[in-house]
């Protein structure tokens, strides 16, 4: 069989992929105040760099070494970029690393919504490579690369643990480390310029067909379904999430739509190759209304949860991976490269559910413990700390991390060049 | 010379220039400002948290004026300005003391 | 012969396609006076999620059951996502309906620019679900889904009339039921911030790749082809639509490069997989021409089509069907699924011509009649009608349909939480 | 062998491409001051329509016709899209048609970046058109068509000499000739809206893809390797710019941030179906550093390189061009249509390296020469000149050039309509 | 009447509007501005140039009073916006002879 | 006491800065105005339809000083801010009362 049409799909998949990290940056940057607006864009757009580096030197060979062997990390096979190029097979190693090179990338960059106008940027940079290597290398390792947990028989399709529940695992520790804002709750800070997360939200949708349906690795029939069930879990989701928030709060919001949509992306990645029929509307659906709930309780528990990682990519994603051990069909999940397995719901028993379960707390486990052991180290190891002072948080990270101003309007120019 | 300052709605902005030319005004300087006061604000919703905003978009309308002018300018502004409904704003008059053209070095009367 | 390099463009078509909605919000969204931004928005984005559910429970059904029957509605065959996984041809029917979901989702959304500023956000839910049931559906089965205009033998390669005369049509019955906006026309009401206009009319540009290219189902040359005469008549609308302007207005302006392209990229959809050679420059440039001169009608004839939808979609849409009876190619035509015809100026004389011209007064008068329909039964029954109170159009739709602004830059914080 | 996932590639990555430009605009419009943004938009979204009408008229049959004839030009083969549309490979020649007519729009475009804010607009299309033909048809066709350069043995896989040395050559030409913008290098001039910029990257990064890994025309190792390179070389080049900015200016910024990435992407350019393993880190890093270094030098010399277009397109283009004498890797080089060959430092000598040398000056002095010589002709010629009034440079272009705003987001609205 | 004109720091304004009413104040106008004196601005940097910028962002508060309020007025502003800070800013007082309010036409106190 | 307001062109901003500078005044308050008077407005067009606006960018510098310094800061401000083509702006001067820093409490020619 010729392999030119499953690389015309993964090639473009790799690249709708990076394209989200941009589209993230914005998604997260439109809710911030304007002064931190270039600090959020920048923790984004770096991880696109540094990440690629770490990935090509080590991680992928960290995360897809070994593969198969049902354990915890792989090996230095492909470290240095080594042997990924293979003429007979189209490069297929290769494409694989790149593919996986952008979900490395993505992944990290999630936590930034939660840790929004406060961290330096220096302790961010060293948090992002040193989580890369020791959270998100290993824990890709148990599933995508066939180690301890794809061995159990728990199912992610595109990241719904690997990708959803780690980040949000680490958001989760990371603001309880980073403490509060200055002046949170008391003080209002709301979006500065939500267009910029509209934008956001849609390149996210648009990229997400390359996360999930790319996630099938070849353009079968299971990318088509995966595809399917990628937009309809989404618009559910956004419906979901506008009901309950119109009746509770009295008005269908845009950023209601842009997180309800968001919020059904997550749930269904884990699910997206496994499921099918009316199932991604259920899936979505549940995320909309339970994500919208769970952001409410950070008010409660009192941890600044900025942008609402924890309510929608930690609850979004745990949802996603348990309602899997419900939904999971395996006339779809027969066409892929795992084994055909039913849920609850198909008749499948409670097995799939157990192996769900654990796994998503594993996960869990895992990246909240190590999130919070990185950055206690940094914070006890980096002279000035992981955190801005009060002063800098008061000017913005823009002008403090960065010698930047996001928006110059105004028909006043007073500057001098030095 | 008299600096009369008003305070009004921003889309009554025309029809208060408008009114302004007629009384024989061919200056002024406005610029854009929140006001507080009996008018009430608004409410903001962000993710089930609810936000008051009291303040609402005002324009300031400043037009120097010779000190017989005064009243009639006032006069015109406020009737401009009118809607009847509240926030409507207001009109204050303060003074004066001197008025240079910059371009021409022209003062009082003649700056205008 | 495999499937999965046809697969991959059709994938990748529907994410293209999907993206145009975000675009489109962008294109109308800085047209728009600030204080209607978000609810701009946040119409298109709702079609996204509505449609879509809409289109999977019954929508696709309705328009592509029954293939082939030369009749005027499809049936329930597919409703509520059934039967649309086959494995052995790789999910072909879901990979079908997805992509023509991304067509349902944005052709109601192509009102939002006539109805900008002043339809209710609840009014707006009604009209978007039931317009794509008893419009949508049905003048897409007439075409697309082999219905009766298909079998006449009249041709809309993307959607000419489906998409734009049926759009147009619906956009002007709204705006003669609702009404000017307040003000208009002494009132100016200048674009808010062109630049997401420009930004919105690349990414339009960009994914109608894949809503004209696309729609060759294949990755064959009718789709190269199509992809070619898509870029080139763009091009040619643009510097058609800059050179009357530049004529009589005396400058060439970045709103009338963005609307040109767009006016060219309508035009020539109807017609991009059956033209060839020099054609879509012709096509592009007098649809560039006329559709400027179309969109000074409004104000001769006092009906505020607030961002020229019936200039553009409906005069643009009628320019390409029309034409395409002069400049129909059956070499290319003959690689699709259609019959191979020719056109008026290729030797095929005018029976082409006359079944264009009846497919498309048919697909206007029906849409301008039930969209009618539809509004004025919902203005008689929703408790709030369907167009705001003058006190909330003056505040703008932003901060009363969603409690929500979209610009808070200013250094200036005085909000507080309740 | 089929070709549709050739195919589906090629026309995915000619949208990819397509895209770049609107991409640029704002790349180049956020660092601009807010009176030119649109004037910046538009000279870039023009030549989506210029340059496509040019290109199937003439300009494709120039570079590209006669193929392979080792000469200095193409012929009238292909004019008036004449011969495009073949069937039985798919339409193949209109495949490659409309993929270089993206290559040949976005290389004039890429000079906007140097002359921002004081060519008169109609000058900007004279120039446009003529430089097409003049500069960019016969080049494209020395080293793309199978001319002289390729007949050599240079290489160039996706545009260092074709696109960047040629448009940067253009680039500094056009500064000396235009001069300086008023107040320069005292009055600062700082970037309006950074965000715009970084999105700007963020959709040039994602069509650079395309641009890369598209080049090699089918969906084979060949553009795996190229997309692999080219994220790399971005990836590494902004580490590199952003450390040498942080040790010379005590931060790292956004816009360095972007900018690195942009250097990377034009240094990997004309190597990234060449190269292999860790050459692209090395290269993007070299890259990152230098193009830094690079764009100080106008403030020595006392050009006008407004944002910095030498430093980063002729200079990239030249690191690249040249360090593909050093890091080609004929396993990969293999699988594409050239000769394998090696660089020195994979055992092939200085051959390469030699040729790449003649190449990139052989670009520079042609387009630096010929660019000249257009731009005075259009100043003798040209009514009003190529540049702007004084009184026109203080309004700023959007006004005088457009009759247009960018922002007009306050409440004060004072406008009358004629 | 008297005119209070304060500039204060932006995030001061909360406090400001709240100390305010405690002094019976109903109405007040603010607006963005930018000030320059002890305080220090910042400096920004693009692709290696520096750029000072000496301006800082300030927010101006207007409140006309009557002429018996003004000192209570002052000391309520003064009081609340004081974070012992280089730019903390200043208030000032001039006359007004004579005020309106727009919607009725009430002169004088009942204006305010 | 006096406050010394000038409107003036956007781009003269620096050079008034610098001018008042050098006549020893070390604070001053700025913002963003638009500006009605015998200079031309201009004109847009979108999508065939023409637009006039009358307003122009202007900068509005306000100084409190020193009743004696009010004539040299006028005259430095009016000097450094001409550039002889209409729409160069005014400068106007009017008394204040009293001035308080609020950071210390200072009060009168300290205050500045
Ligand atoms: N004491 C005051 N000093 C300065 N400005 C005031 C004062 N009171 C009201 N304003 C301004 O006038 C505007 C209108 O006042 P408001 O009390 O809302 O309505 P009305 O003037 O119709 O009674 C306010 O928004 C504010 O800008
Ligand atoms: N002479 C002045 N006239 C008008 N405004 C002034 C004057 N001096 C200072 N200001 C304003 O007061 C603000 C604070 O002044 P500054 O000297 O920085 O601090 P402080 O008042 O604490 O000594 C300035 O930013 C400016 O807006
Ligand atoms: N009577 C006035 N009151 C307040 N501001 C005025 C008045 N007349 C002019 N201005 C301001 O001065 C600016 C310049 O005035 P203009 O008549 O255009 O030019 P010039 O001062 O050179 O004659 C105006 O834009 C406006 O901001």
């Amino acid at each position: 069989m010729d392999y030119q049409g499953d690389h015309a799909w993964i090639l473009t998949s790799s690249a709708l992929v990076l394209f989200m990290t941009p589209g993230l940056a914005f998604f997260y940057g439109g809710m911030v105040r304007s002064k931190n607006m270039l600090g959020m864009l920048m923790q984004n757009f770096f991880s696109m760099g540094l990440i690629s580096v770490i990935w090509g030197v080590v991680g992928f060979s960290l995360a897809f070494g070994n593969f198969g062997d049902g354990g915890l990390l792989g090996d230095f096979e492909f470290a240095w970029m080594r042997d990924l190029f293979d003429p007979s097979s189209g490069a297929r190693p290769a494409l694989d690393m790149i593919y996986q090179a952008t979900f490395a990338i993505i992944t990290p960059a999630l936590i930034t919504g939660a840790i929004a106008d406060r961290m330096r940027f220096s302790a961010w940079v060293w948090f992002l490579g040193l989580w890369s290597i020791l959270v998100y290398s290993p824990v890709a390792h148990w599933v995508f690369g066939g180690g301890w947990m794809a061995k159990m028989g728990a199912l992610d399709f595109a990241g719904g643990a690997v990708v959803h529940i780690n980040a949000g695992a680490a958001a989760l520790a990371a603001v309880i480390i980073l403490g509060k804002r200055k002046g949170w709750p008391k003080t209002a800070m709301p979006p500065h310029m939500l267009p910029w997360t509209l934008l956001g939200a849609g390149i996210l949708w648009f990229g997400w067909f390359g996360f999930n349906a790319g996630s099938a690795g070849l353009a079968n029939g299971q990318a088509v379904q995966a595809f399917v069930n990628t937009n309809m879990a989404a618009a559910a989701a956004m419906l979901g999430w506008l009901a309950v928030e119109r009746l509770k709060d009295g008005h269908a919001t845009t950023l209601g739509a842009a997180s309800g949509a968001v919020a059904g992306l997550v749930a269904i990645t884990p699910c997206a190759g496994f499921v099918s029929g009316m199932s991604p509307f259920y899936i979505g659906a549940a995320a909309g209304v339970i994500c919208y709930l769970a952001i409410q309780l950070k008010f409660k528990l009192q941890y600044d949860d900025s942008l609402d990682v924890v309510g929608v990519h930690l609850v979004g994603g745990l949802v996603g991976s348990l309602l899997l051990g419900f939904f999971a069909d395996d006339v779809v999940n027969a066409l892929g490269q795992y084994a055909a397995v039913d849920g609850v719901f198909t008749g499948g028993g409670w097995g799939l559910f157990k192996d769900q379960a654990v796994a998503s707390f594993a996960t869990f486990g895992y990246s909240f413990a190590m999130s919070a052991i990185i950055l206690l180290g940094l914070k006890a190891v980096l002279p000035k700390g992981i955190r801005v002072t009060e002063d800098e948080e008061d000017q913005g990270l823009d002008l403090t991390q960065h010698a930047e101003v996001s928006y110059a309007l105004g028909d006043m120019g007073s500057m001098a060049r030095e | 010379m008299k600096l009369v300052t008003a305070i009004i709605k921003p889309h009554k902005l025309d029809d208060v220039k408008a009114s302004l030319g007629e009384v024989g005004v061919a200056g002024m300087t406005v610029s854009e400002v929140r006001g507080f006061g009996r008018q009430r604000g608004h409410t903001e919703t962000y993710r089930g948290a609810e936000y008051t905003v009291d303040f609402v978009p005002k324009v300031r309308v400043e037009v120097v004026v010779d000190d017989g002018d005064a009243a009639k300018v006032v006069e015109a502004i406020a009737g401009a300005a009118r809607t009847d409904k509240i926030g409507d704003g207001k009109v204050w008059v303060t003074p004066v003391e001197s008025i240079t053209r910059i371009r021409t070095g022209e003062a009082g009367a003649d700056a205008l």
